[in-house]
């Protein structure tokens, strides 16, 4: 379903990359000309954005503003977008950012302005490109072709100590999962035709198929790694705060707020519908990692000296109960896994934000070197505060709204994962306040921070923007709630059917099995 | 006028609006006048809210108003919405009562300071909180307004946040109160799970007509709830921020952690009588850990030397009575203990404001004594919420208090016991305080003693209609004489009659008035006469405390040195809090840094980016291993042919 | 006896004739051209394959065997022609200025190209074991002087030398698997070895088994397998670049051509006995060429390490022998073609006289010095890193594709892991182009048209591939069509 | 009969074989090279392949042997000398997997036995028609593209030859 | 009549002496003449397959063989004179710029 008719998705992904063509073609030594012209395509990129939120029918269970344009035939490729509500909130937070983002680093990035813009503008076509495909070969291009400009932006404009580390770590960590997928995806299609006959990538035909169990754990096993990468999850995060920590400011706040949420946004696209059985297999598992993920990734900020760091290992905590909502397989666990992701990505990146602001002023990111700057910046201290009892998950700001419904979610499906989930709350409130007041309270003591300038208006208005929204979803998140709840409903019914489908079928093979077996000892 | 219950919260958050936003170009007496009305405003509104309420009869004084839908997530749906009753009726009073004097208070308390407009900003936010705290319909709302506070505390003890002391204070009152909210997170969970709703009425409803929830489950929602009312209200074993807290501005301490927010637990369990009838374990968990919580901390009171400490303890040990009191079954007697204690101990709070205003922030007592010629209304005003909190008839705190002692002793002696106890070391450390401060010697230093007055008026209004509330107010709830106990009577919808007299009005008419709770009012029926026997035993140990800081700290002023000598060992642990704090830090916090260090730097360092390194290094040794087999001479690499050519033939020969 | 000339189909070899005739006439078009001044042979070269091409075009879709069996003119061969075809154009025009840097501007050097192609030709539609024998060795020999072309440098001769001397001895080893060949079935005529095996009932004939064996050695040889590869390093490096850029993608291109009609044609009913011993060699040469790549600091060397890795890619294809594994090694030739090529163009332009700025190290900040040529080298490395969108990453794609197709999934997986490993080191390439700054300052480029043509052509492919792949695929299955 | 003179012709084939790889001097090894050539030219001639025979000792002993005397003495070269070895093992190594090849080429064909078609041209008809005429026959019929593939070959290695020595290009 | 295993074998022993012949001179020349053995073997085994088979291809190829040899020697000892112009030595042992 297309209610707009017009290729919407596609504009609002390709926008962006058109936009990187126009300033590769223009002049290097523009610079100002060179921000403005990323400005005005991001905003108007958001934009176009909007009518997806507004037209967005909350009642349909189906896709919508469908685009399906065969594009290799013979092979079942196609060029096929189209979204519901999983991937709605997504996509605007994504184009939200973006425009953000380019404003956050208007003054930060003074070197190599034009590739810096054309890295960003492409890094959205590609972040955009994953919530929009449902064709698993688009998708698996979009997953991949969004790792070049990230890691350019780590690489390049990263911190010059070790930032060829990270970049490298960064992207050879997630190619590692993705190429498991890659695998994993031809296995699929190549299943699927044996079963049907049909050559095809297209996801919603991929969801009808029912797997048997063995193939379902392989499978998603594959899924898994891939996704818990990108999450990242517990044992797969360490490239995460590298990665941050060397990256330049607007680089983390969109790893943080828009590429960390691939991960679980491909385990309810991809991992769990097509793979049910396995999925319920796999909970307990994934349930404790999330688990591990969310009080290990507390403790270890809790010790970090660098504020990015810190950060870094918070969004591991943070991710741990998106996950953990995910597999909760209930709506409640899920419709807050969604908003969380929502919530991490502004209050996260938010925080990077804010982090990279005084990294531009101090040129340092170590905790020990600030100390009192309420005092100094105290408009920078009030945004700084809001945002961090958004992590903390206050309730009135938005972090607490999901976090509540996972924990709920989790503890309908199981109490004792739900009451390790939420010492997560408890250490999150040490961790984040103690960073607080390290950062803010206290005596300034070090001499450069006596008169370091309080937040200039554009940096007050990229914060306000964010956190109208913070306010928004803590006070009122039913605008976005609502438009979740059809797709997620709808999901989880299918999913469930899926599941017994699957079950039945094993059991009818068994059956079947069990039968031939006597008929031939007979 | 119900309709509008919502404006009651507004005010407060309008204020916080404009205050937060604009502050900064606002003058200072705006800001101050602005806070002060919106709260005022509030209070007002409560004011015709209770008299609307009072126009229903008793058993539809229920009345529910909703805003819109919060969070719907499926059948998860929990709104914006605000319950009038009673119980929250009089909360709503208490609080915003108390909050507008101190607001008022404050104005004068704060003006010099430079964050004057921070502060202002930061209590309309607390009251908003509190507010929405005790006017919510639903858990959910409720735990809003419950971290809200929280924060709020936080943000207010940490005022002085360039103090690295009061920064710790905020953070450490924060986390411990995180720690209670774990529980009642979980609780609320639980109680969803269980009854599918979150809202008061639907909850308590289900839970008095539904049987078949087991007392297992209703154990558990109760002890969690209750973990939760630990960690707010200062209890057992997390009370030992409050003592902490006194680093904030004294009003905050007096409005926050003394006169409302820390009372939040007590609502909520009251709030939840329901619950806790229905699970007797809890209950007995309630009244041993608020009596142990009112003894061991009373303790500490004895020998603090700083009197917001001596303050902070004995709010501890007074909200330790009023889980006591629940946990015995008398939850409107919490309450009305509840009001009491706000009255009087805010003023005592206040008090010692004054007092400290006059010593120059000084808050040690031993520098203190003779200020009573200095600052008259101060005094007389402290002394009179003294003698409420001692217990004295016919000062508030002896209704509220003897009721308690009453109840308890009713349900176990051993409980009565310790309360007495503490009520006897109550007397005794305010009135050592009252001493200290006010009489015998002066032992102030001479520079400050130039400076010594009485506090200016908008302070001392304050005071005096918190001393003529803490004389009077206990007359609301006078026991044993039938229908008197207005208070209890007005309650009993919401917390179940327990009390001679209120039991027929109650029976029968309430949905979820406790069965359990009604048999216990009966029987408590026929002991009038004890009831007045107690009452003079309360009123002697009242006095013993007084007599005996009479003897110790102006008799015999040397005495307590003597004692310390004698009882070194105790003297010692009762001054360092019996070294909670250490065996805190040493058990929990310490471990937790340390295990997050060697986490961090081993585990995480070493052993996992260790083993992604460690792949990524093995890769490239093998490479520059296997690059050697590249030797440059041709030969070798004919050689190399011709192993692979031997190895396939005989590959195919063997294979 | 008669001798009956059978019927000359001149038309069948049409492209072959062209070309050749155009060797010889760059030969003597160089006599008559000034000393220095050679750049119209290399035009004249370009035109007959552009109408070699042309004239191949006209045969796509008939196919026909021709001078008794001895060559098959099918979409197969017309496929890999195509691919040798523009890979010769390619070279030449990145040789025009690359040899005039050198100073070692010669006719010669394009008629050689064009000889090596033909030799190339004849073995992708060589029918009979001696036409692609002798295809090879036209090939080889060619190659083997170009190698040397550089004759005042000590690493050209080096090269040509190694190359020459395995390469003959190698020879030996397909020659003499010949001749097991011909020992056992009797004929060395492909469809006839082809129907020999079809009906024998002898199929574990060890003198055809140990045939088959030596045959791989030789077509191992040429295409860089393990442990047949310890040439390709040491030649690559030395051989002057352009030269190296035709090889490694030429000589590709017509022995995977031949490797595949012999085995996936004629000895197709062995398929079992060959197919585990590819599935063994591919994977060692994944791996080793990988594995090794990483340690190289010179870059013509890695692409040397990174082309025998890609070897083993394509022969993943092989083991699949399904018509999708087929058609998967045609497409990625192509694929191959053009970024390995547009890799090796960046490498000659960057390149200074006397094998100067061939380090990874000297490109250090040259993404930002010269952005476009840094883009393209981007680019081109993506491609071989196999990501998206790019042509390598639709190759790789389908033949890990055709791999899972046929069950091979460790293979897959062993095989995308190689793919990790090479993204380390195309990586690198990157990191010294964008993240590091410039040791010294780096002197202009020279750009010339023809380098420009080049890359513009092989970008454009590069990209064009991996963006609408649909066309070549469509094409890369038709060729295979007759074959299997 | 013949199996003596085979046999004879064998002996004297591989004698003159390990030579050619254990003389020092690269003439001796050139000319015991010559003579191995020689022999397989009488083997051929066993085989009833008189034209190969023929061309054997005039391309290969003659020509190319020629050629390859011609270098070694242009070249000037001395016997090898002794120095160090760099890779010791390549030795012992190199002959002890070629004695596998051996071994293994050996167990292969020592049967003889060929399961191949067999061809029409058996001796007797070839001998009616003639050796040379008989393989002419064949070469410009059947042949006829290798025959013309070698042209082009042969080409490429005169341009590459004279590329490669040739003083001024 | 002489059984064909014997050329056979006798082919496969001067292959194998061609190859040891490659492996252990280090004389660029000695090692390309050992090359030329070893095709000489493949020679004779054409031959004498071809005899027993009836077949007169083997002849055939062992003239196309002798073709490409003669081309190999013209360009081999091309490249070899070449290098040792350059490098004063046709030593394969010396000839090792180019490894790892």
């Amino acid at each position: 379903m297309n209610q707009l008719d017009l290729p919407i998705l596609t504009l609002l992904t390709f926008l962006p990359a058109i936009g990187a063509l126009f300033i590769m073609l223009s002049n290097k030594e523009g610079v100002a000309q060179i921000r403005w012209m990323a400005l005005v395509i991001s905003m108007a990129n958001f934009i176009c954005s909007l009518p997806l939120f507004f037209c967005f029918k909350a009642d349909y269970t189906g896709m919508q503003f469908v685009e399906k344009v065969p594009w290799i035939k013979e092979y079942g490729m196609t060029y096929f977008l189209g979204i519901d509500g999983i991937s709605l909130l997504l996509i605007l937070l994504t184009t939200f950012f973006t425009p953000i983002c380019v404003i956050a680093c208007w003054k930060d990035v003074t070197k190599k302005v034009k590739e810096f813009m054309m890295c960003l503008l492409l890094l959205e076509t590609g972040m955009i490109g994953v919530f929009v495909s449902l064709d698993l070969f688009l998708f698996y291009i979009f997953w991949e072709v969004m790792l070049i400009p990230m890691y350019l932006l780590i690489g390049v404009w990263g911190n010059p100590a070790r930032r060829v580390y990270a970049a490298i770590k960064f992207f050879l960590f997630t190619m590692f999962g993705s190429l498991l997928m890659l695998v994993a995806i031809l296995v699929l299609y190549f299943y699927n035709h044996s079963v049907t006959g049909e050559y095809t990538f297209n996801l919603l035909k991929l969801y009808e198929l029912n797997m048997p169990s063995l193939y379902q754990t392989w499978l998603f096993l594959a899924f898994f790694v891939a996704f818990a990468i990108k999450v990242p999850m517990f044992p797969f995060h360490t490239w995460l705060p590298d990665a941050h920590t060397e990256a330049p400011t607007v680089g983390s706040v969109l790893l943080a707020a828009v590429l960390l949420k691939m991960g679980t946004y491909g385990f309810l696209r991809f991992g769990m519908p097509l793979f049910p059985v396995a999925t319920h297999q796999f909970v307990p598992l994934i349930s404790i990692l999330a688990i591990i993920g969310i009080i290990y990734g507390a403790l270890v900020s809790m010790v970090q000296k660098d504020l990015k760091r810190l950060v870094a290992f918070s969004s591991v905590s943070h991710l741990g109960f998106v996950v953990l909502g995910l597999f909760a397989l209930n709506i409640q666990g899920i419709q807050g896994g969604i908003i969380q992701m929502i919530n991490h990505g502004l209050s996260t990146g938010a925080l990077f934000l804010i982090v990279g602001m005084i990294y531009e002023r101090r040129h340092t990111r170590m905790i020990a070197d600030f100390g009192g700057l309420a005092k100094v910046m105290p408009v920078f201290a009030a945004f700084f505060m809001i945002v961090t009892l958004s992590s903390i998950g206050l309730p009135g700001l938005n972090g607490f709204v999901g976090e509540f419904l996972i924990l709920l979610g989790t503890f309908r499906s199981n109490v004792v994962y739900a009451v390790f989930a939420a010492t997560g709350v408890i250490f999150a409130a040490v961790y984040m306040l103690w960073m607080f007041q390290r950062v803010m309270f206290g005596e300034v003591t070090k001499e450069e921070n006596r008169h370091l300038k309080d937040l200039s208006l554009r940096e007050i208005g990229i914060l306000a923007s964010i956190l109208i929204f913070i306010f928004w979803i803590g006070i009122y998140p039913k605008t976005f709630l609502s438009k979740t709840e059809t797709s997620v409903t709808h999901f989880l019914t299918e999913f469930n059917k899926k599941y017994e489908a699957c079950i039945q079928k094993e059991k009818n093979y068994l059956v079947l099995n069990t039968s031939e077996e006597l008929m031939t000892k007979k | 006028m119900l309709d509008y219950v919502w404006l009651v919260p507004l005010f407060p958050a309008i204020g916080f609006l404009i205050n937060g936003l604009f502050g900064y170009r606002l003058s200072k007496g705006f800001v101050g006048v602005l806070a002060c009305t919106v709260i005022g405003l509030s209070f007002l509104t409560s004011v015709l809210i209770f008299f609307d309420l009072l126009q229903l009869p008793p058993e539809s004084r229920s009345f529910e108003k909703i805003i819109y839908t919060w969070i719907p997530a499926g059948d998860f749906k929990t709104s914006v919405g605000f319950l009038v009753d009673p119980l929250s009726i009089i909360m709503m009073l208490t609080v915003s009562g108390v909050s507008f004097l101190i607001h008022i208070y404050s104005v004068g308390y704060m003006h010099e300071d430079e964050g004057f407009k921070r502060y202002f900003t930061y209590l309309n936010l607390f009251v908003f909180s509190m507010l929405l705290l005790v006017s919510a319909n639903n858990f959910l709302l409720m735990f809003v307004g419950w971290e809200g506070v929280g924060l709020c505390s936080y943000l207010l003890i940490g005022f002085w946040y360039e103090r690295k002391a009061p920064a710790d204070a905020g953070k450490k009152a924060f986390v411990v109160n995180r720690i209670g909210d774990f529980g009642f997170l979980l609780a609320m969970m639980l109680i969803f799970v269980t009854f599918g709703t979150l809202n008061f009425h639907g909850v308590f409803g289900a839970a008095h007509h539904n049987n078949e929830v087991s007392t297992l489950v209703m154990t558990t929602i109760t002890l969690l709830l209750f973990l939760g009312a630990t960690g707010k209200s200062a209890q057992i074993p997390l009370y030992t921020w409050l003592p902490d807290a006194m680093e904030g501005p004294t009003p905050v301490s007096a409005l926050i952690h003394a006169a409302t927010m820390v009372t939040a637990g007590v609502y909520m369990v009251a709030r939840c009588s329901v619950l806790y009838t229905l699970a007797p374990v809890s209950l007995t968990v309630v009244a041993i850990v608020g009596v142990a919580t009112a003894v061991f901390t009373a303790s500490m009171a004895l020998a603090a030397n700083d009197i917001k400490r001596v303050l902070a303890y004995s709010t501890i040990s007074q909200l330790g009575y009023m889980f006591l009191a629940c946990g015995v079954g008398a939850f409107s007697a919490g309450i009305f203990h509840l009001m009491t204690h706000a009255f009087f101990k805010a003023l005592l709070f206040l008090g010692a404001g004054s007092v400290m205003h006059a010593m120059a922030g000084e808050l040690d007592m031993r520098k203190m004594g003779a200020l009573k010629p200095h600052m008259p209304k101060t005094y007389w005003t402290f002394l009179i919420a003294t003698l409420a909190i001692a217990g004295i008839f016919p000062f508030a705190g002896f209704f509220s208090k003897d009721e308690i002692l009453w109840h308890a002793f009713e349900k176990n002696t051993i409980l009565w016991a310790l309360g007495a106890g503490a009520a006897l070391m109550t007397s005794f450390y305010m009135f050592r305080a009252v001493f200290m401060t006010f009489h015998g010697e002066s032992r102030v230093d001479a520079e400050v003693k130039k400076h010594l007055h009485e506090s200016p008026s908008v302070m001392t209004t304050p005071l005096i209609i918190l001393a003529i509330l803490s004389a009077i107010g206990g007359f609301v709830g006078i026991p044993i004489i039938k229908g008197a106990n207005v208070f209890h009577d007005f309650l009993a919808p919401v917390t179940g009659g327990h009390v001679a007299g209120s039991v027929e009005v109650t029976l029968g008419n309430l949905a979820y008035a406790s069965s359990s709770a009604l048999s216990h009012g009966e029987a408590v029926q026929h002991h009038v006469g004890l009831e007045i026997f107690m009452m003079a035993v309360s009123l002697v140990i009242a006095f013993g405390g007084l007599g005996l800081a009479y003897l110790m700290y102006l008799k015999d002023p040397s005495l307590p040195r003597r004692l310390k000598e004698k009882f070194k060992l105790l003297y010692h642990l009762i001054l360092n809090k019996w070294f909670v704090d250490e065996i805190y830090d040493f058990l929990f916090v310490n471990p937790i840094k340390r295990g997050s260090t060697v986490l961090w730097q081993f585990f995480d360092a070493k052993v996992i980016d260790g083993i992604v390194n460690g792949s990524g290094w093995c890769v490239k040794w093998t490479s520059s291993v296997l690059k050697r087999i590249q030797t440059g001479y041709v030969q070798n690499y004919a050689l190399s042919i011709l192993v692979g050519a031997v190895a396939i033939i005989f590959y195919f020969l063997l294979v | 006896m008669d001798l009956v000339i059978p019927k000359i189909d001149a038309l069948s070899l049409c492209p072959e004739i062209v070309l050749s005739i155009t060797a010889m006439l760059v030969l003597l078009v160089t006599v008559y051209l000034p000393k220095g001044r050679k750049d119209p042979a290399a035009y004249v070269g370009l035109l007959g394959i552009f109408i070699a091409l042309v004239s191949l075009t006209l045969l796509w879709g008939k196919p026909r065997y021709a001078f008794n069996n001895m060559i098959m003119v099918d979409n197969f061969s017309i496929f890999f022609n195509m691919v040798i075809l523009v890979t010769a154009a390619l070279s030449i025009l990145m040789s025009i200025t690359y040899l005039k840097e050198e100073g070692m501007s010669h006719g010669e050097f394009y008629a050689l190209i064009l000889f090596s192609a033909v030799g190339m030709m004849f073995m992708t539609a060589g029918a009979n074991l001696i036409t692609i024998f002798l295809g090879l060795e036209t090939m080889s020999i060619s190659i083997y002087v170009l190698a040397g072309f550089l004759r005042d440098s000590n690493r050209s001769n080096e090269s040509a030398l190694k190359y020459l001397l395995l390469g003959a001895f190698s020879s030996a080893f397909l020659l003499y698997g010949i001749a097991f060949i011909y020992g056992a079935t009797g004929t060395t005529d492909l469809k006839g070895i082809s129907e020999f095996l079809s009906r024998a009932t002898y199929m574990k004939d060890p003198m055809l088994l140990a045939g088959m064996g030596l045959l791989l050695v030789g077509f191992g040889f040429k295409i860089a397998t393990v442990p047949f590869h310890m040439w390709t390093p040491d030649v690559y490096e030395g051989a002057p670049t352009s030269v190296t850029a035709f090889m490694s993608v030429g000589v590709k291109a017509a022995v995977f051509a031949a490797f595949l009609r012999v085995f996936s044609h004629a000895l197709w009913d062995l398929q079992p006995d060959w197919n585990q011993l590819l599935w063994i060699l591919a994977v060692l040469t994944m791996t080793l060429g990988n594995v090794v790549a990483i340690a190289q600091t010179n870059i013509k060397r890695m692409l040397a390490y990174s082309s025998i890795a890609h070897a083993g890619y394509i022969m993943v294809g092989m083991i699949a022998s399904n018509e999708l594994g087929t058609s998967s090694i045609l497409f990625y030739m192509l694929a191959y073609a053009f970024t390995n090529l547009g890799a090796f163009g960046v490498v000659i332009l960057f390149g200074r006289k006397g094998e100067g700025n061939l380090d990874i190290e000297d490109y250090s900040g040259m993404g930002f010095k010269y952005p476009v040529l840094g883009l393209l080298m981007a680019v081109f490395l993506f491609s071989l890193a196999g990501i998206p969108p790019t042509a390598g990453f639709v190759g790789k794609f389908y033949i890990f594709g055709a791999a899972v197709k046929a069950g091979y999934i460790w293979l897959a997986i062993i095989g995308v892991m190689n793919s990790l490993v090479s993204v380390y080191y195309y990586l690198r390439v990157t990191v010294m182009m964008y993240m590091k700054d410039p040791v010294e300052d780096l002197e202009g480029l020279h750009w010339s048209p023809s380098m420009i043509v080049a890359l513009i052509i092989a970008v454009a492919g590069t990209l064009l591939i991996g963006i609408f792949p649909s066309p070549y695929l469509d094409l890369a299955k038709q060729s295979v069509l007759h074959l299997m | 009969m013949t199996l003596f003179f085979f046999l004879l012709i064998a002996i004297v084939t591989v004698i003159s074989a390990i030579l050619v790889i254990v003389l020092r001097n690269p003439i001796h090894s050139a000319l015991s090279l010559v003579l191995t050539f020689f022999s397989i030219a009488g083997l051929y001639i066993l085989l009833n392949a008189q034209f190969i025979a023929a061309i054997q000792v005039i391309v290969y002993a003659g020509a190319i042997m020629v050629l390859f005397l011609f270098v070694i003495m242009l070249l000037n070269l001395e016997k090898e000398k002794r120095v160090s070895e760099k890779h010791p093992l390549q030795k012992a190594f190199g002959v002890s997997i070629a004695l596998f090849l051996l071994g293994g080429i050996v167990s292969i064909v020592a049967t003889g036995v060929l399961y191949g078609n067999m061809g029409t041209e058996t001796a007797a008809k070839v001998s009616a028609v003639g050796n040379t005429k008989a393989i002419a026959g064949l070469l410009f019929t059947d042949w006829v593209l290798p025959f013309e593939i070698t042209s082009i070959l042969l080409i490429a290695a005169i341009v590459g030859a004279i590329v490669l020595t040739k003083k001024e290009l | 009549m002489i059984p064909l295993s014997y050329y056979l074998v006798l082919s496969a022993i001067l292959f194998t002496i061609g190859v040891v012949g490659v492996l252990v001179r280090r004389n660029a020349i000695m090692i390309f003449m050992a090359i030329e053995l070893m095709l000489n073997a493949v020679n004779l085994s054409f031959v004498a397959i071809g005899k027993h088979l009836d077949s007169l291809d083997g002849q055939v190829f062992v003239f196309f063989v002798m073709a490409v040899a003669a081309a190999e020697v013209a360009v081999g000892l091309a490249i070899i004179v070449n290098l040792s112009r350059n490098k004063e030595t046709i030593n394969v042992d010396e000839i090792n710029i180019m490894k790892w």
